[in-house]
């Protein structure tokens, strides 16, 4: 089960029509068009309130080329319960169901929905795109913000770490977790196959690091390097979770030795949000890579 | 059969599709059946055990835009946790169908019959009506279904059973047979809806609307409520045909031709408020009562009429609107004039007998006669 | 014809159970019958309160019984309690499950030991002896309407086999043994 | 009975080539059909040639310079509005 | 300063002790701005960075009830997200204070202007107020606090601040002095609160109440309603004192003595409306206004004193509930009678402006005269 | 960080007075009478809709000797963090908030807002009693109810998985998570000493394990041997976790062995919830639960 | 202003002995201070005697039995009530 | 007097802000100002409303501005725009960011090169001029009413220190050279 796609193997019909409203450089509707290109037209798409129901733009237009209902905040993870029941009872199971949030609309009011449905182990993807702050109501502090980062609730950085949903999802011990990084859009791609083409019904669950060029301050044209640098630098890793066991993938798989990563400034440095730290916030928050990984990397050794 | 099984036999008997709902006291019941006949194969539905009522309505709704005819059923605290996505149903035009147990709401806790509840939710854009017994639960849960998915309309419904006087009461209940209810009700199909979620035909239900029109889809949705009334006595008359019984329609009129004073009341307690007009009548006063069965679209018309001829009009309300009053009373005081007694009755579930319409009434005369009745009578409170 | 009935008893006794019994039974013979329960927060061995309306004519009002023509006690505790009495009619009804029971003057008093109908004919739950269909049959021959016939119907309704065939004897047994 | 549904369409949220402050500016010699520039392009702005070389629609390039980075073979330029080609 | 911002720092100069919010558009400036409040140390309190609306609420309610002040602020989804948990402190007495940016509610999504949110929730057993402006948001802020601990009322207030209009408009405001403020409102102290945790005498708040008992603990709510007019006359009266401005109670009344045609407002659109009125009075046509700046005790005694002199009245919802109407005009009818126009507009954000007002004032006189007032007008509705 | 308290430690004093309206038997009275000798009187409780809410009885009386503040079902945790902003800020901190819910007021309705707290990670202890279904409804399934159990609305048994609240609540990395017994009420008053004088601040997790005889269909006198039999089939597990790693407490500490545990049919037969089961169901559940030790044998190894 | 809160008091909920069907009877003579009964009694009606030893506080005693089953020396037995001592 | 001004520009470049220093700026020249944005889906690039207005009287008015006395482009792209000028009254002022720009009739030009100026004071972000100081400086000159002493303290007031400095000198560069 470790199959990556290429470039080929995406087909060139776009899902999402040029000329929609996300910001130039925005990695969500990146990762948005590759998501759709790997599943095709046969998706219902469920979006919470998010930068994702903005960039759809005014009725009675829309980019997408695939269904899409837009639904409250706090209910993503349930509609699409409702959806794919109904979509078993009336024999469409071709159509996929899949619930696309943001960290605000899974990490915190929407997680609750989200548990529920794991518990039910709902036959549905689910992708979380992390921006790590509520972006489109202006880039308030969520859940899912990193310790330091400056948001406009958290000014003089936020306190507390990072929540994890992927760890909360494998809590909840569904078929499939992955995290994935909008600047890794193969590696993506390929989760998405992987979590599709899985032969045991119920939830997947893959958490995207999708960087931000308002939110997070760096300039649009960045959007890839930054995602590469979270990667590289171990900030964020990327993983797989099923049958009980971790694997690392991508380029996170070469990083277990921490000589292998880069140093967390040249993450940190190029993003205005985490600006104001000095020099001892950045060596704290190198120790939290390192701690993280080595938590991390004991967990590797256990596959049920 | 209690009026909680009589809804769900009639949920049931409208092959219902998709039922996700939450429990809580006195509603259980409801749910508890369903998930029995959707276990045991007695329907085709899918039951969905969702973790809260907020999602139990966003499954509905996501179920209706997918094609499938969905219900759910709720209570006070449930009703207020779901709130958003009720106004969500409403305002989307999904047509779902929800049972409402009416109970008073906290804190403190309190688990018997109030209908504050459910009229929080009146300006939700759903159609909504009450029952008087099991009976009528059976019923309006089979019409619901049918009013709801009105082309005319294209609506979602709720209506109430009175915490334990209807929900918990066991009554005789007629049930339809299935053929009569299929034939009655629209076809299962998708095309009932205004949105439906077609991979064939692609669209995006709920991006951002402007305000350059957002306003025409509003009025939209206020011409279908203006076709509701006719929707629903289509429904009615037609439910009449298959079940060969009665229904009422906006309103009942009960001995209200000729009276002198008019009860106007909602749900369980109507009935006690007919057995208090007929003791009246038998000692000599000419009492009568309009109930609401439906409350949104409120029948103001239909009420003024039904009161034209009485001298004073006594409004029972068992709801509360602090700073404003009785709901149903302020909803109809410019309907009915200066001859309107404001009653508050029955609140946390205090009960009302017969004897308490009796003497609602009879204050209601004697307000009338002293000319005075601006104030609102909480009746039955204690020292 | 109107009467109403109250049932007094605790939690695990099933008291509401035989609330809708006597409505259901009434049903069955032709009247109108309705079943009332007073819902509060129910625990085994606390008390409960049901009532039952049985009538010729249909049924409308939704409120508890106040002022019952006919009290079914379940419990012996219950008896002596101010609660249990409250409201009944002069001249009205009181079934009671006990071995013996003085007389009233005010009231027709009927007893029956449907504890012990109960426990021989094995309707125990955790230690608890289901009185209901004892009860129910008791109160059916003192209210004079209801038949055996649709007393069997009633119980067999709700218990299939040999749960059934317990039930029923207990009914009976009740309806025969009962006397005032 | 009316459908309330959005209907898909490019520009839904206008001419978004009218955002752009800097232009990408293809040197089609330069380029090696990686397509890396395609695949990264966040507005599905970047199309294949019928000789399978990218073309860049500009009417809702939003200039994000994203195709730029990533274009291993520095065939693709950002030009500051100002000084560049007249926009449409 | 925006609207917004003038919340912020009316709460920040009222010394809220807890704020809990979950952002949400176009309320975000206010939090934003306690955040930092907070975080700089421009303010002692605490800011609880709460998951969602609902826990917003609850930890407000909590904080209350440990003898804190607090504060929260929502909009439309966020509104309807928390709706539980205002009800629960309405019906608890816990005196919150709660800013609500008006916005329309979604489905399709909309972030702008309408008052069918805030209306919403009008059951609840809150004091509800609207700001016609900046400052007037600023003064609310500070008065809410007031308003909610005064001994005779002890109920929660919210406000509403129309999107964008007032929320995101920069306008002049006028700040206090912090020791006056202090002097204004009651000590921080829990003895202002009937829900008090207390381990030295402990209580236990909210369990069951049985119907025996419960009706005598809601109308114990209402009676302090019934307070509430004397209590925000007071409360203005006061600020009055400290502020050196006028301060509008319940209604504001504008040119409306000797108007044939009032019209009755709320919110933002009200200023628009008092230009309206000025201009006709150029053009010969007698125009005058009531603005209701408090909703919740609805002044309708106020009101119907304020148009007497009127041939006829419009009354102006920015607001909706189907199958009823506007709301404000329902809530009205019986106090204004049969020379009520109801006018529907600014739904959906759709602007409204001092031509709007004068085609309203306009078309009400023409409606009067042609002795029909009965349809409801949806004014500037599009093909 | 061992100490185990004896029953000489607890005080005599009870803070839950007689007469209150709990089921004869009842686990969760039991654990909440412990607890509460164990916290003392300068405790407030936050109380969501529960079984815990109508045991209190009519207003205006209560059995609670502590203030006790009943909130809305789905809000225990934010309350709690409201209570504790303010009696931190009026300078009580001497004064500790104790939140007390259900498993349904937990894992299902109450998670979001538990979830939020952990992640802002408020200074308070959370105890979860859990029933294994809501109970004060009348036995509706909860995400807690164990695979195969009856309930109202599982008539034919629950085909999911037990929702695992005290895992989430790690995935948290909170301070302190624990899972506690009523059967063992040392084993539960030790760890509610261990979370309240924890030196870190932050939100301490204890999920208790609450028999109950309506519920689960057995005799009121058995709820201390059917908890009991709940541990020493090994299909509870008694531990802590804190400083990033496992603790076995307990009895549990002796069961890694396979063979030390107890069939876990002794637990499943004297119970009516599990009544419908054949052989080959009770043997699946068998599995399941020698598979979840194995799994969890290897958690045991990660300490930091 | 008024306090809304409901005040501790024995018996909210009433005599809840009224609630039993069997009757916890202890043997003090067998009884080995063990105090395992008192600890595990969900009700709280076990109370200490002066001399150290349990004692039962029948008012409220739900007669759930679990002290009954938890003792270690067999010093409580549980008595149906219809053969026991009379209740108060 | 009442003035009412609406300012064009997109996303990135501070029009809202803008709006809210000529307000500001109008109330310490002791008029009474207000501002007001017009909120969508702000995107960097995208078009962006915003307007203002001035009034020795009281302003009680809430809504936009719809038949502006003076608008103010600020992006060069968006002056052909038709909505640009909708609503512009014959004879008002536009006061356009451009090096040069052909006169209309109906309406009397001002431009300002605020992009130039932005640029040589270092006034970037992303890339983008941000030129809402230097089109605030030409406004104020050409509305006539705010004098140089109030628009240094309405900069200050938003900018501290070196970046103060440059805007200040953004804005009275372009109060100079703004040019009709
Ligand atoms: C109940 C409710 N509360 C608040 C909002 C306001 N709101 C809309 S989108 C959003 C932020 C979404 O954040 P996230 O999920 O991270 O997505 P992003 O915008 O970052 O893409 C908020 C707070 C809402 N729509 N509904
Ligand atoms: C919003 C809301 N939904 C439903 C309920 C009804 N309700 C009250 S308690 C309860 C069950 C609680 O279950 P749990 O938390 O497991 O506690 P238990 O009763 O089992 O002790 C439910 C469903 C409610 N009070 N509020
Ligand atoms: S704010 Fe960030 S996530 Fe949202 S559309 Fe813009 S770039 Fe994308
Ligand atoms: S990335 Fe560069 S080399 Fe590759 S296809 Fe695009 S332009 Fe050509
Ligand atoms: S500049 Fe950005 S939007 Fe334009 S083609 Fe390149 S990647 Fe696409
Ligand atoms: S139902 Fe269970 S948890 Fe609830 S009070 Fe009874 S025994 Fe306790
Ligand atoms: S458990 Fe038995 S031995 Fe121990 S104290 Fe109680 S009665 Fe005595
Ligand atoms: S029988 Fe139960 S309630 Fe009574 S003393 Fe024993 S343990 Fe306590
Ligand atoms: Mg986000
Ligand atoms: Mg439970």
């Amino acid at each position: 089960m470790s199959s990556v796609l290429t470039i080929k193997d995406l087909t060139e019909e776009e899902f999402t029509l040029p000329g929609n409203a996300a910001c130039p450089g925005c990695a969500a509707a990146l990762s948005l068009r590759i998501a759709l290109k790997v599943l095709g037209p046969k998706t219902i798409m469920i979006v919470p309130a998010s930068c994702i129901s903005v960039i759809q733009g005014y009725y009675p237009k829309t980019p997408c080329r695939v269904p899409v209902l837009n639904v409250a905040f706090a209910s993503t993870a349930a509609a699409g319960s409702g959806a794919v029941a109904a979509l078993e009872l009336k024999g469409k199971s071709g159509v996929k169901v899949l619930c696309w949030a943001g960290d605000g609309g899974t990490a915190d009011i929407g997680l609750q929905a989200l548990s529920g449905a794991a518990e039910r182990n709902e036959n549905m993807i689910y992708v979380c795109y992390d921006n790590e702050a509520y972006m489109n109501t202006g880039t308030q502090r969520s859940g899912a913000t990193p310790r330091a980062a400056f948001t406009t609730t958290t000014v003089t950085g936020k306190l507390e770490r990072k929540k994890s949903v992927p760890e909360i999802m494998i809590a909840h011990r569904i078929p499939y977790v992955a995290t994935a990084c909008a600047a890794f859009p193969l590696d993506f791609a390929s989760k998405l196959k992987r979590a599709e083409s899985m032969p045991v019904r119920g939830l997947k669950y893959i958490h995207l690091l999708s960087p931000c060029p308002p939110g997070w301050r760096f300039p649009a044209e960045k959007t890839v390097e930054v995602g590469k640098l979270a990667v590289m630098t171990g900030m964020w890793i990327l993983y797989e979770w099923y049958d009980g066991g971790y694997n690392l993938t991508g380029p996170s798989k070469a990083l277990l030795e921490k000589s292998r990563r880069r140093p967390l400034k040249d993450y940190l440095s190029i993003q205005g949000r985490f600006g104001h730290l000095k020099e001892e916030d950045l060596e704290s928050l190198q120790r939290d890579v390192d701690e993280h990984w080595e938590e991390f990397s004991k967990k590797l050794g256990i596959r049920a | 059969m209690t009026g909680n099984h009589a809804v769900a036999y009639g949920v049931r008997d409208a092959s219902a599709e998709v039922v996700a709902a939450y429990p809580i006291t006195p509603q259980t019941q409801i749910v508890e059946k369903l998930a029995e006949f959707v276990e045991k194969g007695e329907m085709r539905g899918r039951y969905i055990r969702v973790e809260s009522e907020h999602s139990a309505m966003a499954a509905c709704i996501a179920a209706e835009a997918c094609g499938a005819r969905s219900f759910t059923a709720t209570s006070s605290h449930g009703l207020l946790y779901m709130s958003e996505m009720i106004f969500w149903a409403g305002l989307g035009s999904f047509p779902v169908t929800m049972a409402v147990v009416t109970r008073t709401l906290a804190p403190p806790w309190s688990i018997w019959n109030e209908h504050t509840d459910i009229l929080s939710q009146r300006d939700a854009g759903w159609v909504i009506m009450m029952c008087e017994s099991a009976q009528e639960a059976y019923d309006t849960a089979i019409q619901a279904f049918r009013i709801a998915e009105d082309e005319r309309l294209v609506q979602p419904v709720m209506y109430g059973l009175d915490a334990f006087s209807v929900s918990h009461t066991a009554e005789e209940v007629d049930l339809l047979e299935k053929k009569d209810v299929e034939g009655y009700l629209p076809p299962l199909e998708p095309s009932r809806l205004r949105v439906y979620m077609d991979p064939e035909n692609p669209g995006t239900f709920g991006n951002l609307v402007g305000p350059d029109r957002m306003m025409e889809i509003r009025h939209s949705i206020k011409e279908a409520f203006d076709r509701a009334r006719v929707v629903i006595k289509d429904a009615v008359r037609d439910y009449e045909k298959i079940s060969g019984r009665r229904q009422v329609g906006l309103i009942e009129e009960y001995r209200c031709s000729d009276a002198e004073v008019v009860m106007i009341t909602t749900g369980a307690s109507s009935g006690d408020a007919k057995d208090a007009a007929d003791y009246l009548r038998d000692e000599g006063v000419r009492a009568g009562l309009v109930r609401l069965r439906v409350i949104r679209p409120l029948p103001r018309e239909e009420i003024s009429d039904a009161v034209k001829g009485a001298k004073v009009v006594a409004v029972v309300d068992r709801d509360y609107s602090f700073g404003y009053g009785g709901i149903l009373a302020g909803e109809l005081e410019g309907y009915i004039g200066k001859k309107m007694c404001r009653f508050v009755a029955g609140l946390g579930g205090r009960d009302l007998t017969p004897e308490d319409f009796k003497g609602i009434a009879m204050k209601a005369l004697e307000m009338g006669e002293k000319g005075d009745v601006s104030k609102e009578i909480w009746w039955g409170l204690k020292g | 014809m109107f009467l109403e009935i109250r049932l007094h008893g605790r939690g695990g006794q099933g008291v509401v159970t035989a609330s809708e019994m006597l409505a259901e039974a009434a049903i069955l013979e032709g009247y109108h019958g309705q079943s009332i329960p007073y819902f509060g927060a129910e625990r085994r061995g606390a008390p409960v309160v049901a009532s039952a309306r049985i009538s010729d004519k249909p049924i409308r009002r939704h409120g508890q019984v106040y002022t019952p023509d006919t009290i079914c006690v379940f419990d012996t505790m219950f008896v002596l309690r101010k609660d249990v009495r409250e409201g009944l009619k002069e001249g009205g009804t009181a079934i009671v499950n006990h071995k013996k029971f003085p007389k009233i003057d005010k009231f027709r008093v009927y007893v029956v030991d449907a504890t012990k109908i109960a426990v021989e004919n094995g309707l125990m739950v955790a230690g608890w002896a289901v009185v209901n269909t004892a009860m129910v049959g008791a109160t059916a021959k003192v209210l004079g309407i209801i038949s055996k016939e649709v007393l069997e119907s009633v119980v067999r309704r709700r218990w299939r086999g040999e749960l059934g065939d317990r039930n029923l004897r207990a009914t009976l047994r009740a309806f025969e043994e009962v006397r005032g | 009975m009316k459908s309330i549904l959005s209907k898909p369409s490019e520009g839904a949220s206008g001419l978004t080539g009218m955002w752009r402050i800097k232009r990408p500016i293809m040197d089609t010699d330069k380029c090696n059909m990686c397509m890396l520039c395609w695949l990264y392009c966040p507005e599905g702005t970047i199309t294949k040639r019928a000789g399978g070389k990218p073309r860049i629609v500009y009417e809702y390039c939003k200039g994000c310079g994203i195709c730029a980075e990533v274009c291993p073979s520095k065939a693709i330029i950002m030009l500051r509005r100002e000084k560049g080609a007249v926009d449409r």
